[in-house]
């Protein structure tokens, strides 16, 4: 096999992209469908083994207690019931998992259960197998747990102050990181400022992208070679082996991933390791392949939710003309129970430290603390969507303050085309984008023209009409060199993605990737970039679906998340391709007769000679000849193998980690939304009549299928801005744990949704192409605007909160004084 | 789940707090209990089964008397433990006289956790509610059945409902 | 007279195909197609009858088969998912879900699938609105539903490619 | 999800139903089993036996009568959505039940389930109110009947004691003028509160729904004012969710009560 590893090195220039206009930029149907539609998907559940288990997790009906006595003894006494996994168990059979955060509070100790003691509602504390799920669920009920309640900690601003129930005993505290992040000259831009607009609190809340699967697996071991198959629907199986090696004590190649179709996954399906190591244990245990379904309540209750995060005490300095000079906040992210993939999110942030905006001072004292809650983990723009939604909130909250036009303030403020690459005070390099156009795109969407009129149009039916504005970057192909900001000791940094493309013996052309898509179409945009390559149709190009770490497309960071396979997959797929088409050229080249390959091209699956089409070589024979019929070629071409694989590393560097700089992430998709929305005052209630979305992703290898991913980030953003929310009460009881109380807009829910297109092509990625798919966010902050601007006419209120169900827009009709309150602007 | 009221009965106190001081009494006044053990003078254990309409929820209870100031005070912890259900109820009472009757003003803390939980606030809160009225309800026709059933407790008289005899708050 | 069991024999037809199994009178029938018959097509998103992935039709009628008792449906003939296309030739609807991008993860499509049938068997020209009242059981979290409601639309004119 | 070990029986006559749910403690009687399958999921509440209602066709029967319309308790309720006598008679039955959950719900989803589960979101208990209708249960003993007034005892608890059948729903005949409202969660979604209303002899009879733990009737002058005094007045018990605050469902409580009535008259 021959293999290639390229790192362009700095100063990153635009990479000849030498693909002719052919499929790529196409809407060429998904090759995924066909199975789909049918019912023939194999999803995890659908895996079947014989004499599998299946099992059940007992889970914490507590918040926060200590576990003072389990009795499984009623359990496997119940016939059918193979076997149960205590928390001590796991304690003895593995060690804690590794944990990024740094100590004291990496020392904190997180087990595949529970040990000792409980930290969140839904915690599984015993796992039992049964033949049946309902066997097992009834052993489940048989299991007695005797707890000792402890204090609940649920509120995120006060989660740290003293006196405050501790949740890890090996951590001193509930903070888990704490940073100071200065960039550029704050005080100077304090002391230049004609206005300072202080706001006390903002406040985004929790929620999920809560895919239609839950999460699950089915685990084998086999206790010859002691290698265990992990069918499940992981989304990141670089990122679990390394979790799960050292906590199993085996090498990496003792843990086989395997998935197909992945029913969402939407970052929600990255730490599911931690129930993984459970059920290996399991399966050794009982010799037997085991089936986990997480279900629905489970997932709500004990998957990973998005961060929840208040931004206190922010200062605005602006000048009188509207330009903002930067911000200054403290910031507390709420990470959970467990740091299971934080505190990355203390920094993954900082990859849009000023967002779409020219803000070139900013100071910001961030930490997180951990909670009674389930514990976070990436969620659909993690991390971004956060401060992304602040940076938005911020602009309104000025440009309502300071009585300047929305739309003017942003035009002011934004990063312009003409300054890209821009290169933020952090040190992160946005790669292209025109967000003025953009914004103007999606006004146009909306009609924005016509504002006034269907406002006074809205008065007279009562109704109270406002329009927002909102913006994402949905920055992509990360550098996990952020890490060591988090923590120095860290050995990760870059990124890098595998394929191989192969010429089998009888022509075929089949792809493996190392990624694991969850509906992104990987197989068919795949498609698209070989069948360019080689001049074929995408329908003569096999890419096997799915995901498979014993296929040799596996590397370190393989797996899909943090919009990037526009460029890291494809970039795989790009450099695998050219290599093996380079091999088919020497081959045609040398059987042809031809003195280099300069005289052959490929065409309609033939080599054939430039001067004599005639004279053409079909893959298949080449496939032959390299795989079966070797002795026929010359010595010089006996090193080639048809089957290439190559590893995609983008150009990324290590950063300064004492300054906390910089460049985190490789492109910058940005979307602007713009949103109309219909209140009425006297209920609170709220239609969202208008909505337009414009997204810049760079060249778009299949336009549908990028419009797909937009209308869903879209769908989900507005989920989260309405009704979409994690609430716990002051026990730390989840009171949204399932569909009926955690409302998801179904199709009636849906407004009219307009979107449009513009390509930036990104000059750093190997076609132009940028990573997207998390851009949604965008929505929480135009329906967070378009509220505000609704409420003009009912006190002004100013809203704060991310997430804006009726309920809470009743009340700021009732007390608009309360949230005006919360805003202050100094005159200088 | 935090709830109080005020009750009055045509019975004088002793008669009220005996009632609540005997375990086979406050048996009978508890919806749907199976078995009922004294464990000793502050502890008592029940298997019961709430009816719901839609099915019973089986719990067993487990009481524990934590103060008692007789004849006027008493305040009560019960844990229960059920399949889909944990409840933590923290409840006390104060008897006083009241021209010629009894008074009692009480409160009660109900936390509920586990599947039940599920089923959400909008439908937990008046069970809860419906169950706290089931008991002093039965409470009534137990004072009145000491009083030699003879005399039944002023709400009653006046045909009113427990719930509107009673007023209460329900906050989360 | 009837006495209660805790188990029965069932007689159903699955797609045009007699099955006759021996189950629990508490197993659930999208359990029983899923796990007895081995029909995964058919899926599960939720656990409080909300989401819609494991709509089928009994009977003629679209249902949720997470809240009928696989022993409620002996006699009965199902529709799956599976049964679409059962010579390999897609459905009207499956082609036009495939050319308008109504899919990306697939989970939710073949309960989506079987809501848009049980709609279009019962009204050949549906309005958007229509169609959105007919797929409101059914939740998607990946495509916001626009491209689901314009492939219904051109399969019910005839135009699913 | 998964259901705790339950037994089940599917009568074929009424009679029959009613001897199998007096014969067996912690019978239940299973109608659409789009509430109670929920329900046994959660393992919060475990019948020991199902009765299953849905072989019973006497129990599916609408019929108009001098007395107005009579529905089988197993009338399902995307029946009542294409009742032709339901929208000669009582359109209003028809035009909430359609705002009902979804498709496919109201397929399997009955009347007579609605209200005998009577969750306080349910959109039935409220109408059938506001439109006086009786109940009419058998047992053992035979049957009886029972104004809508007397039948809601709390959340899923009604009139019908055990071993007892909910058959029939009998709904007066109607001047027309019924209108219901509703606050729900997005559009048609689980209510967070609701009110029937139906105006006769210049009286609105208004029931309201998810402000106590049974449906709150009010009667009172059709006027604005008199029903916003009524609603005020009236002993409402909200309970407090994510959805909205006590608070927020006594004040919504007053405009759908408006709305319906609004619509009533309109």
């Amino acid at each position: 096999m021959s293999e290639t590893t390229v790192t362009p090195d700095r100063p990153i220039t635009v990479e000849e992209t030498e693909t002719a206009p052919g499929f790529i930029g196409v809407n060429v149907p998904r090759k995924e469908d066909r199975r789909l539609v049918q019912g023939e998907g194999v999803f995890v559940d659908d895996v079947k083994r014989h004499g599998m288990a299946y099992v059940h997790f007992v889970r914490s009906p507590y918040a926060h207690a200590a576990i003072t006595r389990i009795d499984v003894s009623k359990a496997v006494a119940l016939e059918g019931v193979y076997g149960t996994l205590l928390g001590e168990e796991v304690a003895a059979e593995t060690d804690p998992f590794f944990q990024i955060a740094p100590p004291p509070a990496g020392e904190l100790k997180d087990y595949a259960l529970a040990v000792g003691k409980v930290r969140h509602v839904g915690e599984p504390v015993v796992a039992v197998a049964a033949a049946t799920r309902e066997l097992a669920r009834d052993a489940a009920d048989l299991v007695e747990v005797d707890y000792e309640p402890l204090e609940a900690v649920v509120d995120t601003e006060h989660a740290a102050d003293p006196g405050v129930a501790q949740l890890h005993d090996e951590a001193p505290s509930n903070t888990i990181w704490q940073g100071n992040f200065d960039y550029g000259d704050y005080d100077a831009a304090l002391a230049e400022a004609d206005k300072v607009v202080r706001i006390k609190r903002l406040h985004f809340h929790r929620f999920s992208s809560t895919p239609l699967e839950t999460s699950g697996a089915v685990v084998e071991y086999n206790r010859g070679t002691g290698q265990w198959t992990i069918h499940s629907n992981n989304q990141f199986p670089g990122f679990a082996i390394i979790m799960m090696g050292p906590a199993l004590k085996v090498g990496m190649d003792k843990l086989r991933f395997v998935s197909q179709d992945i029913g969402g996954g939407f970052g929600n399906k990255i730490c599911t390791h931690v129930q993984l190591v459970a059920l290996c244990l399991l399966a050794r245990k009982l010799k037997r392949a085991v089936n986990w379904t997480e279900w629905r309540t489970d997932q709500h209750t004990a998957n990973s939710h998005g961060n929840e995060r208040v931004f206190l005490d922010v200062e605005v300095p602006v000048r009188s003309d509207g330009t903002m000079l930067g911000f200054k906040a403290r910031m507390i992210d709420d990470c959970g129970a467990f740091t299971r993939y934080e505190p990355l999110g203390c920094i993954i942030w900082a990859q849009v430290t000023p967002g779409v905006y020219r803000w070139r001072n900013v100071r910001v004292d961030f930490s997180q603390v951990c909670t009674n809650k389930s514990p976070c983990g990436p969620n659909r723009g993690y991390s971004r969507m956060q401060h992304l939604w602040f940076t938005e909130r911020v602009i309104d909250i000025v440009a309502e303050q300071l009585g300047l036009d929305p739309v003017e303030i942003r035009k002011r403020n934004y990063i312009r085309a003409d300054e890209m690459p821009y290169e933020t005070p952090n040190g992160c390099v946005y790669d292209s984008g025109d967000y003025a156009r953009c914004l103007d795109d999606a006004l146009k969407l909306i009609d924005y023209g016509s504002i006034e009129t269907r406002r006074r149009d809205a008065e007279s039916r009562g109704k109270l009409l406002g329009v927002g504005i909102g913006s994402t970057l949905d920055s992509g192909t990360n550098n996990f060199g952020q890490s060591t900001i988090v923590n120095p000791e860290l050995q990760f940094s870059g990124n890098n993605e595998v394929a191989t493309v192969k010429l089998d013996i009888f022509g075929e052309i089949v792809v493996t990737l190392g990624t694991t898509p969850q509906g992104q179409s990987h197989e068919t945009t795949a498609a698209q970039v070989v069948a360019d390559l080689l001049q074929v149709e995408p329908d003569d190009v096999t890419v096997r679906a799915g995901h498979d770490s014993y296929w040799n497309s596996h590397a370190g960071f393989s797996g899909t998340y943090a919009s990037q396979f526009a460029v890291t997959g494809l970039g795989a797929v790009k450099g695998a391709t050219e290599m093996l088409r380079e091999e088919i050229l020497k081959i045609g080249a040398a059987v042809l007769g031809a003195e280099s390959t300069e005289e052959v091209e490929l065409g309609g699956g033939f080599v054939k000679r430039k001067d004599n089409p005639e004279a053409a070589l079909p893959f298949m024979a080449c496939g032959a000849i390299v795989n079966a019929n070797n002795a026929v070629l010359p010595l010089e071409l006996r090193d080639i193998t048809l089957n290439c694989r190559y590893v995609y590393v983008p150009p990324h560097q290590l950063p300064d980690t004492e300054r906390k700089y910089g460049n985190l992430t490789l492109t910058y998709a940005n979307q602007i939304h713009a949103c109309v929305v219909e209140v009425d005052p006297e209920t609170g209630v709220y239609d969202i009549v208008d909505y337009g979305a414009v997204d810049d992703c760079g060249i778009r290898i299949n336009p549908q299928i990028v419009e797909g991913q937009v209308q869903g980030a879209t769908a989900q953003s507005i989920g989260a801005a309405t009704h979409e929310t994690f609430v716990y009460d002051e026990d730390g009881n989840l009171l949204t744990p399932n569909f009926y109380d955690y409302h998801v807009p179904h199709a009636l829910d849906m407004p009219p949704m307009k979107t449009s297109s513009v390509e930036s092509a990104s000059p750093f990625t190997p076609l132009g192409a940028k990573g997207m798919g998390e851009g949604g966010g965008a929505g929480l902050s135009a329906v967070a605007a378009a509220l505000q601007n609704a409420l003009q006419g009912a006190g002004r209120p100013i809203v704060t909160s991310s997430s804006n169900p009726y309920h809470r827009v009743w009340e700021l009709l009732q007390n608009p004084d309360e949230s005006r309150s919360l805003v202050s602007v100094d005159e200088r | 789940m935090k709830l109080e009221g005020e009750r009055r009965f045509d019975a004088p106190r002793e008669t009220v707090w005996n009632i609540l001081q005997d375990p086979a009494q406050m048996a009978a006044i508890m919806p749907g209990v199976e078995s009922f053990d004294v464990e000793d003078d502050r502890h008592w254990k029940a298997n019961v089964k709430i009816p719901l309409g839609l099915g019973s929820l089986k719990m067993s209870i487990n009481f524990e008397k934590l103060e008692e100031e007789q004849p006027e005070f008493s305040k009560l912890n019960a844990k229960g433990t059920g399949v889909g259900a944990l409840m933590n109820l923290v409840t006390q009472f104060r008897l006083s006289e009241a021209d010629g009757g009894t008074a009692m003003a009480w409160e009660a803390d109900v936390k509920i956790a586990g599947p039940v939980g599920s089923m959400g606030q909008r439908v937990l809160q008046p069970i809860v509610n419906q169950q706290v009225q089931l008991v002093l309800s039965a409470l009534d026709a137990q004072v009145a059945k000491a009083e030699g059933g003879g005399a039944s407790t002023k709400g009653a008289e006046e045909g009113r409902s427990p719930l509107e005899e009673e007023s209460y708050s329900a906050d989360q | 007279m009837t006495e209660p069991i805790r188990s029965q024999l069932i007689a159903v037809e699955v797609n045009g195909e007699r099955h006759e199994r021996d189950v629990e009178a508490r197993r659930l029938l999208v359990h029983f197609l899923r796990d007895d018959l081995d029909l995964t097509g058919t899926h599960v998103g939720c656990d409080t009858g909300n989401c819609g992935a494991c709509t089928v039709l009994v009977d003629g009628v679209a249902i949720k088969s997470c809240m009928m008792l696989a022993v409620q449906a002996d006699g009965s003939s199902i529709q799956t998912v599976e049964g679409l296309a059962p010579d390999g030739e897609l459905h009207p609807l499956q082609q036009a879900f495939t050319s308008f991008h109504a899919l990306q993860c697939g989970y939710c499509t073949p309960g989506m699938l079987m809501s848009a049938k049980h709609l279009l068997d019962h009204n050949p020209e549906p309005t958007e609105a229509e169609i959105r009242r007919a797929i409101q059981g059914n939740i998607c979290r990946c495509t916001g539903y626009v491209n689901i409601v314009e492939a219904i639309a051109a399969a019910a004119k005839g135009g699913g490619a | 999800m998964l259901l705790a070990e339950v037994e089940y029986a599917r009568p074929t006559s009424v009679d029959d139903a009613v001897r199998l749910l007096g014969a067996h403690d912690g019978a239940r009687p299973l109608a659409g089993g789009q509430t109670l399958t929920n329900v046994m999921k959660a393992r919060a509440a475990a019948p020991d036996v199902l009765v299953d209602l849905n072989k019973l066709e006497e129990l599916r029967a609408i019929s108009r009568s001098s007395d107005g319309l009579e529905l089988g308790a197993m009338v399902t309720l995307a029946e009542l959505v294409r009742s032709s006598e339901v929208a000669e008679a009582r359109p209003i039955l028809a035009e909430v039940a359609a705002k009902i959950a979804d498709v496919q719900v109201r397929n399997r989803g009955t009347i007579g389930g609605n209200i005998c589960s009577n969750d306080p979101t349910n959109h039935l208990p409220p109408v059938v109110s506001a439109l006086g209708a009786t109940m009419t249960v058998r047992g053992a003993d035979g049957e009886r009947t029972v104004p809508v007034d007397e039948f809601f005892l709390g959340v899923y608890m009604t009139a019908v004691a055990p071993g007892e059948l909910l058959t029939s729903i009998t709904v007066p005949a109607g001047s027309g003028a019924d209108g219901f409202a509703s606050i729900p969660i997005g559009r048609d979604g689980t209510c967070i509160v609701n009110a029937a209303a139906s105006i006769a002899d210049g009286q609105a009879r208004i029931a309201l729904g998810c402000v106590a733990a049974t449906p709150v009737l009010l009667t009172t002058a059709p006027e604005e004012a008199a029903v916003r005094e009524a609603v005020r007045g009236a002993n409402l018990d909200p309970p407090s969710d994510v959805h909205a605050s006590a608070e927020y469902r006594r004040h919504l409580a007053e405009i759908v009560a408006v709305r319906a009535v609004q619509e009533a008259a309109s």
